[in-house]
């Protein structure tokens, strides 16, 4: 295929992932009242609230690093999304995904972090690096978890590269890596829990302690790329894990489906939990989660 | 070339309101931060002052009534019956107020004690930004609520307990009304204990912090569950009992720990308490008149004196303290406000070394009502 | 002489405690190198797809000004939540668009939500709830209260009542997302139009002003 | 980048006398196991002991001492994909933290503190500083378009490459560590609220400048190239070892038995997503008004000074309690030896830390020279 197709196909893939993850968000918050006993926000409502911040008639800013907050939040996203395949087989849904391998992805998730944190701490905002502070080592702390299946994931086909991990699991269900290796996919799962920022592990934008975290003096045209930023980063995430774990999609439909119940497990567990000081947030990566990732490499080394 | 960083530049200032999430209405509390930890904190009050003390002086009796109930927004119903109670006392009127007026005072005070709990249980796990338990328990609070607009005609304000008795009586039907929500209520209940005292987080987060020492309660004057949650019996409506409350059978609910654990959990025993003593009161309430023969509101005149009333509400021991001088207007009345003890000297006291993440859920714990503050 | 023009501001603002400013008084710290005034009539293109979006994602600042904080819990919970017409609370004045003044408003609490409305991004509605906002309400002869908001804040609706029920919350924001769609709710214009007098009017209530000027 | 030069008598010694003899040893646990672990740990208790530096020459001691030890970690490898990495990031560490040993300093020639507490907001005042040290911190967290992720990808490919999994995972948990004293130092230095005494401070003296470009060039070359280095180094270990690690599949594509990195494409997509977004930021919407720096939202107080308003000390303290366990007790007297240690060797580099650009500039050439000789030696 030739490049400059690619690319195209490439946007449209951003641009219905951007919608894809503001239509999850939508479903999100309904999924979230009704739990809570309430009727809840239509599913469209992301895009509304999209629409109306970026038609907010002014906007205010501070230094000239103000502006890097939302393009390396949303440029974070969207080349993480395109470092990861989609659906196997379709050269149009696979993105770039050949030019990167896992470390790249791993990586490339710190870039959306730091950019953010680096942006958003030039407002001069107190509750911007204090959030910051907190995020980044919830940040380190799930790292472990995660860089353990991470290991052992790369460890059983002796390669980084995505594609040779998802063609290892193909064939049927009992191929995933899910049932393969559950303990490195329970690691996996639950540094998911503190990427997704869902409780009880939303200590950075915490509006009871500190309202709302990096993004309080964001507004209007910056708030926007933020949103789509932040739909886009929880798309390739999901897509990520159902590379790594559920053995990839064949076709568009089994990518939403399986997309969405990754997601979902974060939800469930956010709705019912209030959330942790950073402290034991980080200490808890640290304890059973990291041992279930260590018995995960364990795993592949006796095999 | 290297200098000592100073004092100043080691701490952030930051201000938990009064435009702030995490704060429970209009105060604010200036605070210093060192790492993560509070290493001092300021109360600061006057967002919400109106000088009802002031402005009771400047009206007569029965016009008193609607102002005091602001008060305490969430809670209005022990401002009501105390004014009620000392005029009821200064006037000689007391000896008048028919058993029933009387029956119905308390079962007004503990279904405003009831919601009022409803509400603050939820806001112990919803500063930690638990969403689900704190919707749950407003809804349920709707229903006590549903049945005050039934009797009283107000959600929030009542302005129902008045010199003499209450204003009118119980209508038809209203204690089986009020069991069936009962039943909702108890029915949601264990659902509420399930994700709040029984989640591993929760109990990370409020074992053993906010913990208030023993020696404060006398030097400080605490009251309330802060005291009760240090296994320390001690409520109003047991140690000096006022209304109805002496034919009443209960204990006062006590626990050990005085953390933020053991201030919710008493919390969550008084809403049980209350129920069974609404229904106690419902079962034990005699048929007859519910107010004495009131004088003309615009000529009455009370003679000079002064006194003091007390009662339990939710948040500790509120007080009155009313003096007549013979005219047709109230001399001066000073209320004795429990949240003003606890908000604004225990909490000072309290925020060194708090963790920044602790103050919100300390706040609720304390139960700080801003309004009853400033008055 | 000094042919530079004069700032036509007033110096205003005082430098924070113990801070020796370089910049000239009132210009350094807090105040923008202008003041934008922008006339803003609602004569754009697109403007009634704009306030399509804009009235369906109303976002209300968290700050309860008085007791009628106390029915907005239950508007925002359970029973009564008003997410489902596309509203929620947003705790930063920076990304909020609706202020309710509930209920009576002290000075002192005056002075903090003139400073979040100014600090709020442009189209924002101000929302007068309660008795106390139109008239002083019970407390029309305390000495500590205002009695008309509309003096000091452009209100574009007031819900009447004290306290308004939730279901009166719910009709009064129905009310005001039709103004809106209709591109009738325009408080921030006339406040911007008339930003003097409203200076005016609130530097004569509050006697420490020590706020500095700002409007966008 | 003093202590960058060790490595290389270090990679001299260990190849002439130990490959031998602990290539065979290689089994059970080997000595060369141990020395990974050593150097792991180092780079561990170093990163995790910059992060709570309140002084920023302390700190990027610290994170000296951590990166040498992921040298040590890569030589005791004992592959050729190894000795490549650990060679690729002396010499790019070397270049980064050159960098931000630059630019701090010509932040504390021009202030005339080094706590964190002190300065702030700099950003206003020596932009250039500031692009220097988020070049630097970028490449030294190891954040993909520049040249410190080829380090990380070949170290994590050569432990995977050797089977060492634990060191892998370790070693990615290590790194991004280094994130928070990353974050850290540019945040509490350049971002944030400018302080008074600060508002008339000048950029920093030019022939520093100077000596930041002439660092930040090559950081530049290798991150969109980073063939240019890892060839000549590839030479020399192949002397050593006889196989390549590193294969190159195009001008930019560098391959090991694990995965593949394209540097240029990665660079090209950043580059052309950042503008691409710039755009769409500066163009949609309404035009932003800047507002002055205390103009915050604060609850609707007026913030107070400057001062107050930064936070800056003690900036991961719940990182530090979460680890307390780890810190206290009887691992403290450990630890605190450690640091005597680290103090002393910090101490005894500072001398050659003068501030001076001249300096500087000499020990790049001096550097430069020693390297080439060493690889003519080769």
């Amino acid at each position: 295929m030739p490049l400059g197709v690619k690319i195209a196909w490439s946007l449209v893939g951003v641009l219905v992932a951007i919608a894809y993850g503001l239509v999850i968000a939508g479903i999100i918050r309904k999924v979230m009242a009704r739990i809570q006993g309430r009727i809840g926000p239509p599913v469209w409502q992301q895009f509304i609230d999209l629409g109306k911040v970026i038609f907010q008639r002014t906007a205010t800013r501070h230094g000239w690093m103000f502006y890097l907050a939302p393009i390396f939040r949303a440029g974070g996203g969207i080349g993480l999304y395109l470092l990861v395949p989609v659906v196997i087989g379709v050269p149009a849904l696979s993105n770039f995904s050949f030019d990167g391998d896992l470390l790249l992805v791993m990586y490339f998730i710190f870039f959306g972090s730091l950019g953010m944190a680096l942006g958003a701490a030039d407002s001069g905002h107190p509750h911007s690096p204090i959030g910051i502070s907190r995020g980044l080592s919830q940040m380190t702390a799930y790292e472990l978890p995660f860089a353990l299946a991470m290991v052992a994931m790369a460890a059983e086909v002796h390669s980084f590269s995505i594609h040779d991990i998802i063609m290892v699991q193909q064939g049927g269900i009992l191929h995933w890596n899910i049932l393969t290796n559950p303990l490195a996919a329970i690691a996996a799962f639950i540094a998911f829990l503190g990427m997704n920022m869902y409780a009880p592990f939303n200590i950075v934008g915490a509006p009871q302690e500190i309202p709302v975290g990096p993004p309080t003096e964001y507004n209007s045209v910056f708030l926007s790329l933020m949103m789509s930023g932040r739909a886009i980063l929880a798309v390739a995430k999901i897509v990520l894990y159902m590379d790594l774990f559920l053995g990839g999609a064949h076709s568009i439909l089994e990518a939403f489906v399986k997309t969405f119940i990754i997601y979902f497990w974060s939800v469930f567990v956010g709705a019912v939990f209030p959330r942790f000081r950073t402290e034991q947030a980080v200490r808890f990566f640290l304890g059973w989660p990291t041992v279930a990732g260590i018995a995960g490499v364990l795993l592949v080394l006796i095999r | 070339m290297t200098t000592e960083t100073s004092e100043l530049r080691r701490r952030v200032q930051l201000w938990f309101g009064p435009q702030h999430p995490g704060i429970t209405g209009n105060m604010s509390v200036q605070a210093w931060l060192e790492g993560d930890t509070l290493t001092a904190g300021v109360t600061h009050v006057g967002y919400l002052h109106r000088g009802f003390e002031k402005l009771m002086e400047r009206r007569r009796f029965i016009q008193s009534f609607p102002i005091v109930c602001r008060i305490c927004v969430p809670e209005p119903d022990t401002n009501e019956y105390l004014l009620a109670a000392g005029l009821d006392e200064l006037s000689g009127l007391a000896a008048e107020v028919p058993q029933r007026g009387r029956w119905i005072r308390t079962l007004v005070l503990e279904m405003s004690r009831l919601q009022m709990n409803l509400m603050t249980l939820g806001g112990h796990i919803g500063a930690m930004a638990m969403g689900a338990a704190p919707n749950w328990l407003i809804a349920l609070r709707d229903l006590v609520l549903d049945r005050f607009e039934e009797l009283t005609g107000g959600r929030i304000y009542h302005m129902f307990i008045t010199y003499g008795g209450v204003r009118r009586d119980l209508p038809e039907g209203f204690a089986e009304r009020m069991e069936a929500n009962f039943r909702t209520i108890e029915e949601k209940l264990p659902l509420v204990d399930n994700v709040i005292f029984d989640s591993s987080v929760f109990r990370k987060r409020a074992i053993g912090v906010g913990v208030v020492p023993e020696e404060w309660v006398d030097e400080m004057s605490l009251s309330g569950p802060i005291v009760r949650a240090m296994g320390i019996p001690r409520d109003v409506r047991k140690d000096f009992p006022y209304e109805k409350y002496p034919e009443l059978d209960f204990e006062v609910v006590t626990t050990t720990g005085s953390d933020i654990y053991a201030r919710a959990w008493i919390r969550r025993q008084e809403i049980a308490q209350s129920m069974d003593l609404i229904r106690q009161i419902f079962r034990k309430m005699p048929e007859g008149p519910y107010c004495a023969k009131l004088p003309n509101m615009l000529t009455w005149t009370i003679p000079p004196g002064q006194t003091y009333v007390r009662a339990e509400a939710t948040r500790g021991e509120m007080g009155y303290y009313v003096v007549t001088d013979g005219s047709d207007k109230i001399r001066r009345v000073h209320v004795r406000a429990p949240s003003y003890v606890h908000g604004v000297a225990l909490l000072e006291r309290m925020i060194p070394g708090t963790n920044i993440a602790d103050l919100a859920p300390l706040m609720v714990s304390l139960q700080v009502c801003p309004p009853e503050m400033e008055r | 002489m000094d042919t530079k023009p004069q700032s036509t501001l007033p110096v205003l603002v005082e430098p924070p405690r113990g801070a020796e400013p370089h910049a000239p008084l009132g210009r350094g710290y807090f105040l923008g190198e202008t003041r934008r005034q922008q006339p803003l009539p609602m004569r754009e293109s697109l403007a009634k797809i704009k306030n399509w979006f804009r009235a369906n994602s109303l976002w209300v600042m968290a700050y309860g000004t008085g007791c009628g904080g106390i029915e907005l819990r239950p508007l925002t919970t359970a029973r009564f939540d008003f997410e489902r017409f596309g509203m929620a609370m947003r705790p930063t004045a920076r990304q909020s668009n609706v202020l309710i003044i509930s209920g009576y408003l002290a000075v002192k609490s005056l002075k903090r939500v003139i400073r979040a409305y100014e600090q709020m991004p442009s189209p924002k509605w101000v929302v007068g709830l309660g008795s106390c906002t139109i008239n002083g309400g019970m407390y029309w002869d305390s000495y500590n209260t205002i009695n008309r908001l509309d003096l000091y804040l452009p209100v574009d609706i007031y819900i009447a009542g004290c306290m308004p029920r939730p279901e009166a919350l719910l009709a009064g924001f129905g009310e005001l997302m039709a103004m809106i769609k209709r591109g009738e709710a325009n408080g921030w214009n006339h406040y911007l139009e008339n930003f003097d007098w409203y200076k005016e009017n609130q530097k004569k209530v509050i006697n420490d002003w020590n706020m500095p000027d700002y409007n966008w | 980048m003093i202590s960058k030069l060790p490595i290389f008598g270090l990679a001299a010694v260990v190849a002439r006398i130990a490959v031998p003899t602990l290539a065979t040893a290689a089994g059970s646990l080997s000595a060369a196991h141990l020395l990974g672990w050593l150097g792991g740990l180092t780079a561990f208790g170093m990163t995790l002991l910059a992060v709570f530096q309140e002084d920023m020459k302390k700190l990027l001691a610290y994170s000296s001492v951590g990166q040498v030890g992921y040298v040590v970690l890569a030589m005791a490898l004992m592959t050729p994909l190894g000795w490549t990495a650990a060679l690729y990031y002396a010499v790019n560490h070397f270049l980064f933290k050159g960098l931000l040993f630059l630019a701090v300093a010509g932040v504390i020639y021009r202030t005339g503190v080094r706590t964190f507490a002190d300065v702030g907001g700099l950003i206003r005042r020596m932009p250039a500083s500031f692009i220097a040290v988020l070049i630097g911190i970028i490449a030294l967290a190891g954040v993909p378009p520049l040249s410190g992720f080829a380090g990380k990808w070949l170290l994590y490919e050569a432990l995977m490459d050797k089977g060492w999994l634990f060191l892998t995972a370790f070693m990615m948990f290590a790194s991004v560590i280094a994130f928070l004293y990353c974050f850290r130092l540019i945040h509490s230095i350049f971002l944030g609220q400018l302080k008074d005494e600060h508002r008339q401070v000048r950029e920093a003296p030019w022939p520093l400048l100077l000596a930041e470009l002439l660092m930040i060039v090559p950081i530049l070359v290798l991150s969109v190239r980073p063939r240019v280095l890892v060839e000549p180094l590839q030479h020399l270990v192949t002397g050593v070892f006889g196989v390549p690690g590193v294969r190159f599949a195009s001008a930019t594509t560098m391959t090991t038995s694990f995965g593949y990195f394209n540097a240029a494409a990665m660079m090209a997509m950043v580059v052309v997503l950042v503008v691409v977004l710039l755009v769409i930021l500066v163009t949609a919407g309404a035009k932003p008004t800047k507002v002055n720096q205390l103009d915050i939202v604060y609850s609707g107080e007026l913030p107070p000074s400057p001062e107050e308003v930064q936070y800056a000390w003690a900036f991961y303290r719940p990182y530090e309690k979460a680890f307390a366990p780890l810190l206290k007790a009887r691992v403290t007297a450990f630890w605190n030896g450690v640091v005597d240690v680290v103090e002393g060797i910090a101490d005894a580099g500072r001398r050659f830390y003068t501030g001076n650009a001249q300096t500087y500039v000499l020990y790049s050439v001096l550097f430069i020279l020693v390297l080439a000789a060493f690889g003519l030696a080769r």
